[in-house]
């Protein structure tokens, strides 16, 4: 089953990687609710660490891959602490965390 | 370990090695090992522990408990089975009925998950996972969610508050519970719960409990922690009857209440195996080395003493808990998460840094060998 | 790698990409955060089977346990006076995002065959071994000798984000 | 990929068959029941329930929640360097291991001092006994 | 060594510059810097002259690179700019520089501490040691340097500092405009000097002497001529020419003796021991090219006998001491020039340093003179042998040094050059009148030295007023009298009796000639080249010879103004029109003012203002003006149509705009934002791939 072979080599991790890319893109762009754009932030980032570790196992056999992904999930959970204080205190401020609305900052 | 693979299979494998069982492939035996595991050992545990915790309660209050169904009551968990089995499972009109039913399923998949790196024998370990104790700790985070959407979907007040004060409480006392495990990777410098057990034997560092007076204290740290995140009684303020009906379960009917009772219990199980498997030696017999006694005992029966050993010292800490249910009163929302985050968790670090520095000063010995080293003029060195 | 496990890798992958979709289309942010745990846990498969053993165990204590257990709070924190406006539809921006995330694929897929075959083409030798072993040790080495500049600088990060989100989610004064 | 995990796979699955095991079997086993308008309601000690199970916004969950997610990821990326340390003691080299894990987990103590003393680990802010200080 | 000779330069430097920041705060106005400054070099200098009588040659050059200019051959490829040219500037530290060094050295210290004395009191006391030590840097640097270029910077350097020294007293017209003559007419004696380093450099491609010795070996150059002429001998006549002006020589001497303007030891440092000495010092420095030129050399001769030879029969008719001595500089740096020409390359350097010490104490010992009676006319002085003996017994020593007598070093150089001018006259015939009127010169020269101490010491005071005032001067003034004094005696220079005795084989026999003979060889310099035994036997006939003119010259002198047997007063009227010829110097100030400057330059003068006036202004300047009229209109008109509309309008509009639309792009929803930073990365992608 070339599926099976497929899945199982670095190409099925890279197809992950690329779909959960563009699910992350595409809810980071259209999501309303801030904290939909924060789910698509973690998304991207996952994907990232999933291209690590594929490359790290497939190309070249070396822990490196692995530290980097180690790393990037120590920093997103960080992240995403600050950024959800910061949607809560948006909250706060406006009683909605539509991300529309966040536009303090427009012309 | 010889062979780190599903080894409770493997040593099946060995048992029937002659037979025609031997052309069966590995996965097959670790399916069955799960199924053993869970269905004879877990969910039977979690059915009896109510029955037993119901009979110490009673006795410690002087009356006498279930005694109807069966001799003793000891059917009485059967019967409370069947009877939630047969009650009428809805789902509250507001609730939505998806996460309703994948609550429980992260609840007791969050508990029975754990049995796996849980070594009840030398050789017998469902499967001895490389990052055993870590794996446990991952595992054991998942009921956090599962309780939260569970409180979530069912759409009451009080259920959405108890789930949400339990939440926050098993997250929080998550951090004591690891903060004193590393202390024991320390000494032992792996995550396999398998060799942190063969460390633990007497002529090597003999309980890790006794290792030094850090990890004294952080084994009381650890069991309290162990407690507070299965709700138990000094901590159990989520179900608390007099205040929130029954915290995050209000809605929960028949089996469903059933299964998170069920959960709640395997999972001090799995707490106290930890503790027992992290802290008192799993499975080492104190005093004695089986493997240089003086008759070498067929393994199956080396096996069946280790496994005594471990489970006596695990239902002994259950006994402990159940025992605490009764004793101790419930504690304040505030003073619960003030003793977990200004009182265990700088004393859990406190720890770690004794650990660090004893293992640093001593290489690595415990208190028994340095001092059995001064008598015997250091013969003992580790 | 027998057959069997191939096909859990298979379940996981697809675990992980179903509910990913899920996450990005779902109307209601609550179902979109459960699925997001799900898909956390597909991808922690799906490290084990790429030899990423430890960081499996990292990625399912620090997303699963702490990431989601956020996201809830957060969800719920803020959703609860939305509970009937739960949906979160009719963004201005869904075509261009279509446009956007669907206009990456095909060169996300030029360019990861490319990868794809470059590494085929040269697998390391020792790659089935390297998947095999425990990998604890091996990042507990790394992090000693050449990463440990990394591993005290993402102290200080942890600490500004602790005060800063600390200070963030101060109740008003 | 350890034979281990494939254990922990099949544990996983059977746990999760369980929870719709039971509760299949309770679907089959009982007998019809007739939804009554009160006992669908949300169960509120017997009083009809008022207003969505509204909670009062309380921000305290989500502090806690985020010191738990810091330690947490500090616990997991001790981890590893503490499963060294043994093995340093040994080699000599133990100074060095534990002085990288103290600066990490003494700038995370310094953290939660700064919550301590801010008063942000109180969970019932009183309003006199927490006003912020300057 | 060549290092401690930076040093030599930089002390007095360093004194000139804090003299001038803040001499006039220091303790005595800090004349103590200077002479301190000067003594450390002296100090410097003793071991280099030491070594060299003690070892006998000295040899270092020390270069380092003032400039480096990279070739621009890619650019251009004219020769000369792309080819690579490093500008190596250095020290040359031979027997010439050592002998120098310590002469220039031991005389300025002298002077220095005589004028702590003589410019006691004075207003501008401080400026006048910051000068005086800017200028011994100078002549120390032009002594030492290697390169003509920084050579040439220390002869502006002096130039400068004898404008400014000549200058000092500039509240009076006549020093002022003595102070101008000076640097006018040195200047042009420099410019010629330039051309000559230009012409050097334009034939051996570089202008350090070292490497100039070597092109000469090699016979670079003899071949290439310049504008028709053979460029060596351009080159030997614009050095010449620069000696001229600086030595005071024939054509241009005009300025030494209105230098006198300046303070005495101005006068003894700059106008007799140094500056003057530099003109000559040039002359050695580059002899292998005049040797080279060889038709240079002749007029050198010629234009050192003549300006000897008048110089001297001006000083007989002068009445002011401080003139008598600038005239017997002029003639006696003719006398060197001379040497110069005829080959007698050894005599006439000895006879620059000899001439340094004797000339140098006459100075200031006129100037102590001066000091007391506070006058500088001779005939108001008489009789001051009683009231000033030491400056009177200096005085005698040195006036015996220049006229010649023999036991005098005086004698030893002179009378050598006098022999190797004989020889050089028997050898060509046709210049046989060079010697005679040297011969004539050293006779003239000892009758109005002595003619000069007659009328100051001898005989009765012919001013009581003032012959009542005179004294002694103090010892800081005479202390140096004394030392100079003592270096006039021959034993310093050449042997016990100074006669030049010539054994058989020509060998010299003193220390002075083993240095200069060394120096010859190393530079290559064939000197005279006449055969041995013409040599030998002129060098005979000329000791007699000069022997009976010095003697002549005494006993007339003794008999005209000692004993007053012959009036010099009949004499006088005897050759009316040559002492008037003579008191007017031969009329060439007179000439000069109104021959060059009147009739040649102020014409032209004329000439070019009308021509600017003219040409410049009417056609260009107010043609100009109509253009630039016109112009100015079409640019209004283009200005207010073109730019002001289109241009800044236009682009005000356009700028609003561009505005407008960015704007709508900022609509402050964060997504916006992404989706613009996505569709980039997409753009990345599809160029990462492709």
């Amino acid at each position: 089953m070339n599926l099976l072979d497929f899945s199982n080599s670095i190409e099925g991790y890279l197809l992950v990687s690329s779909i959960l890319l563009t699910l992350g893109i595409f809810s980071v762009l259209t999501r309303k609710n801030a904290i939909g754009i924060l789910l698509g932030v973690e998304l991207i980032l996952n994907a990232a660490g999933i291209n690590f570790v594929a490359f790290s196992k497939f190309h070249s056999a070396a822990i490196d891959g692995q530290m980097v992904t180690l790393f990037i999930i120590l920093i997103a959970a960080a992240e995403a602490a600050v950024a959800l204080a910061i949607i809560l205190r948006f909250y706060r401020l406006k009683q909605t965390i539509d991300a529309d609305e966040a536009s303090l900052l427009r012309n | 370990m010889p062979v780190n693979s599903a080894l409770f299979a493997q040593s099946l494998t060995q048992w029937t090695q002659g037979t025609w069982f031997a052309s069966v492939p590995i996965w097959v035996w670790a399916l069955v090992s799960a199924l053993i595991i869970i269905y004879m050992l877990a969910l039977p545990f979690g059915g009896i522990a109510t029955y037993v915790e119901r009979k110490i309660a009673a006795d410690l209050q002087d009356r006498i408990g279930p005694n109807r169904v069966g001799p003793l009551g000891i059917f009485q968990f059967a019967a409370d089975a069947i009877k939630m089995i047969s009650k009428e499972d809805y789902v509250p009109p507001g609730g939505d009925r998806f996460l309703f039913n994948i609550a429980p399923v992260l609840v007791v998949v969050g508990s029975c998950a754990g049995f796996v790196a849980l070594p009840l024998g030398q050789y017998l370990v469902a499967g001895d996972i490389n990052i055993g104790v870590f794996y446990i700790m991952a595992i054991t985070t998942i009921i956090a969610p599962g309780i939260l959407l569970g409180s979530w979907a069912s759409e009451n007040k009080w259920s959405l508050l108890g789930g949400l004060r339990s939440a926050a409480q098993i997250v929080s006392y998550e951090i004591p519970v690891a903060l004193s495990i590393v202390p024991i990777i320390l000494i032992s410098g792996s995550l396999q719960i398998g060799e942190i057990v063969k460390q633990q034997g007497w002529h090597d560092h003999f309980w890790n409990v006794f290792h030094n007076p850090f990890t004294f204290i952080s084994f009381f740290i650890l069991f309290v922690g162990g407690l507070a995140e299965t709700n138990r009684i000094p901590f159990d303020l989520p179900e608390a009857e007099s205040e929130l009906v029954s915290g995050f379960n209000t809605e929960f009917s028949g089996m469903r209440f059933g299964l998170y009772a069920l959960g709640e219990f395997v999972d001090v199980f799995v707490m106290c195996a930890l503790v027992t498997s992290l802290y008192l030696g799993g499975w080492q017999i104190p005093f004695l080395e089986l493997d240089k006694f003086w008759v070498t005992l067929p393994s199956g029966l080396i096996a069946l003493i280790h496994v005594s050993f471990f489970l006596g010292k695990t239902f002994l800490l259950v006994f402990v808990v159940m025992w605490l249910r009764w004793t101790l009163p419930r504690l304040r929302v505030d003073q619960l998460m003030g003793l977990c985050w200004k009182g265990m968790v700088p004393v859990a670090l406190f720890n770690i840094l004794g650990t660090a520095i004893w293992m640093w000063a001593f290489k690595g010995q415990s208190m028994l060998q340095v001092v059995s080293g001064l008598f015997s003029g250091g013969g003992g060195s580790h | 790698m027998t057959n069997g496990m191939k096909w859990i890798l298979l379940i996981a992958e697809l675990l992980t990409v179903g509910s990913a979709l899920i996450v990005a289309i779902n109307p209601n942010i609550l179902y979109s955060a459960v699925f997001l745990l799900f898909s956390f846990l597909g991808i922690a498969v799906m490290y084990l089977f790429a030899g990423a053993d430890f960081l499996a165990g990292v990625q399912v204590v620090v997303y699963v346990g702490g990431v989601t257990i956020l996201i809830l709070f957060a969800i719920m924190l803020t959703q609860w006076l939305y509970r009937l406006k739960l949906k979160d539809i009719g963004s201005k921006f869904v075509v261009p995002g279509v446009v956007l995330a669907l206009g990456l694929v095909p060169f996300l897929h030029r360019g990861l065959t490319q990868l794809g075959k470059m590494v085929q083409a040269a697998p390391p030798e020792k790659m089935a071994e390297f998947a095999a072993s425990p990998k604890t040790a091996m990042i507990g080495k790394a992090l000693l000798t050449n990463y440990v500049l990394p591993f005290e600088a993402v102290t200080i990060l942890l600490l500004g984000a602790l005060v800063g989100a600390v200070w963030l989610a101060r109740p008003k004064a | 990929m350890e034979t281990g995990y494939i254990s922990a796979f099949w544990f996983i699955v059977v746990a999760a068959i369980t929870v719709p095991l039971m509760l299949g079997v309770g679907a089959l086993l009982r007998p019809k029941s007739i939804p009554t308008r009160r006992g669908t309601q949300a169960y509120e000690c017997g009083e009809d329930p008022i207003g969505s199970a509204w909670v009062k916004f309380n921000i305290r969950f989500y502090v806690v929640a985020i010191i738990f997610i810091i330690f947490d990821v500090e616990v997991a990326a001790v981890l590893p360097v503490a499963t060294q340390f043994k093995e340093a003691v040994l080699s000599g080299s133990a100074g060095f291991v534990f002085a990288e894990i103290f600066l990490f987990v003494a700038l995370l103590v310094l953290g939660l001092i700064y919550c301590w003393v801010r008063g942000d680990l109180e969970w019932v802010k009183g309003v006199t006994q927490n006003a912020p200080r300057k | 060594m060549a290092q401690s000779c930076l040093w030599i330069v930089a002390l007095p430097l360093t004194a000139f510059v804090i003299q001038a920041l803040v001499g006039k705060r220091l303790p005595r106005q800090g004349d103590w810097v200077s002479v301190l400054a000067i003594l450390g070099s002296f100090a410097l200098a003793t071991p280099i002259f030491l070594k060299l009588l003690a070892t006998g040659a000295v040899h270092e050059t020390l270069q380092f690179n003032w400039m480096v200019m990279p070739g621009v051959d890619a650019v251009s490829n004219s020769p000369i700019l792309n080819k690579a040219v490093t500008l190596t500037v250095g020290v040359l530290v031979n027997n010439l520089t050592a002998i120098m060094l310590f002469m220039v050295t031991l005389c300025a210290s002298l002077i220095h501490i005589f004028s702590t004395g003589y410019m006691h009191g004075e207003s501008r006391y401080h400026l006048f040691f910051a000068y005086i030590s800017l200028f011994s840097a100078g002549m120390l640097g032009l002594v030492i340097s290697d390169n003509l270029l920084t050579l040439f910077m220390c002869w502006e350097v002096m130039g400068l500092c004898s404008y400014l020294l000549i200058g000092f007293y500039y509240q009076k017209l006549s020093a002022n405009n003595a102070s101008l003559k000076a640097f006018m007419t040195t200047r042009v004696g420099d410019v010629m000097f330039f051309l000559g380093i230009c012409g050097l450099y334009y034939v051996f491609g570089t202008s350090n002497l070292s490497q100039i010795y070597e092109g000469i070996k090699t016979g670079v150059g003899s071949d290439v001529t310049l504008l028709g002429i053979p460029a060596l001998a351009f080159i030997g006549f614009m050095l010449m020419m620069g000696t001229i002006g600086k030595s005071a020589q024939f054509p241009l001497q005009v300025w030494l003796p209105d230098a006198m303007e300046g303070p005495t030891p101005v006068s003894a440092l700059i106008h007799a021991a140094t500056m003057v000495a530099a003109g000559v010092f040039l002359l050695v420095r580059t002899y292998p090219v005049l040797e080279a030129a060889k038709v240079v050399l002749p007029v050198i001769a010629t234009v050192g006998a003549l300006t000897a030879f008048l110089a001297a029969c001006i000083a007989l008719v002068q009445v002011d001491i401080k003139k008598v001595l600038a005239y017997s500089t002029i003639s006696q740096l003719g006398f060197m020039v001379l040497g110069m020409g005829v080959g007698s390359f050894a005599p006439g350097f000895m006879h620059v340093i000899t001439h340094a010490c004797f000339k140098a104490c006459l100075f200031l010992a006129s100037g102590s003179v001066i000091h007391s009676v506070h006058t500088q006319d001779m005939r108001e002085m008489g009789g001051l042998r009683s009231k000033m003996p030491i400056t009177f017994l200096t005085m005698f020593i040195a006036t015996l040094a220049i006229a010649g007598v023999p036991g005098f070093s005086g004698f030893v150089s002179k009378d050598r050059i006098l022999g190797d001018a004989l020889a050089y006259g028997m050898t060509h015939p046709s210049q046989m009148w060079i010697p005679v009127l040297g011969f004539i010169t050293a006779g003239l020269t000892a009758f109005y030295m002595f003619r000069l101490i007659f009328m100051t010491f001898f005989g009765h005071a012919r001013d009581e007023h003032k012959h009542h005032h005179a004294h002694e001067s103090p010892i800081t003034m005479t202390f140096p009298l004394m030392v100079l004094a003592a270096l006039s005696f021959a034993i310093v220079f050449a042997g016990p009796t100074g006669i030049h005795s010539v054994d058989a084989n020509l060998l010299p026999i003193h220390w002075f000639d083993h240095a200069l003979d060394h120096v010859k060889t190393e530079m290559g310099v064939q000197g005279l080249h006449a055969s041995e035994e013409v040599e030998h036997h002129a060098h005979s006939l000329a000791m007699i010879v000069s022997l009976v003119v010095a003697g002549l010259g005494i006993f007339l002198s003794a008999l005209t103004y000692l004993k007053k047997v012959i009036s010099a007063a009949a004499f006088e009227k005897a050759l009316k029109p040559v002492h008037t010829l003579l008191w007017n110097k031969y009329y060439f100030d007179d000439l000069y003012i109104k021959v060059v400057i009147q009739k040649l330059f102020l014409p032209l003068t004329v000439l070019m203002a009308k021509f600017d006036d003219k040409v410049v202004d009417h056609i260009f300047v107010d043609g100009w003006a109509k253009v630039a009229m016109v112009l100015k209109s079409v640019i209004a008109k283009f200005d207010d149509v073109v730019v002001d509309k289109l241009a800044v309008d236009g682009s005000g509009t356009v700028v609003s705009a561009g505005g407008w639309v960015l704007r709508q792009f900022q609509t402050g929803k964060v997504q916006q934002y992404l989706i613009l930073t996505f569709i980039v990365f997409g753009m990345l992608l599809f160029y990462m791939t492709r």
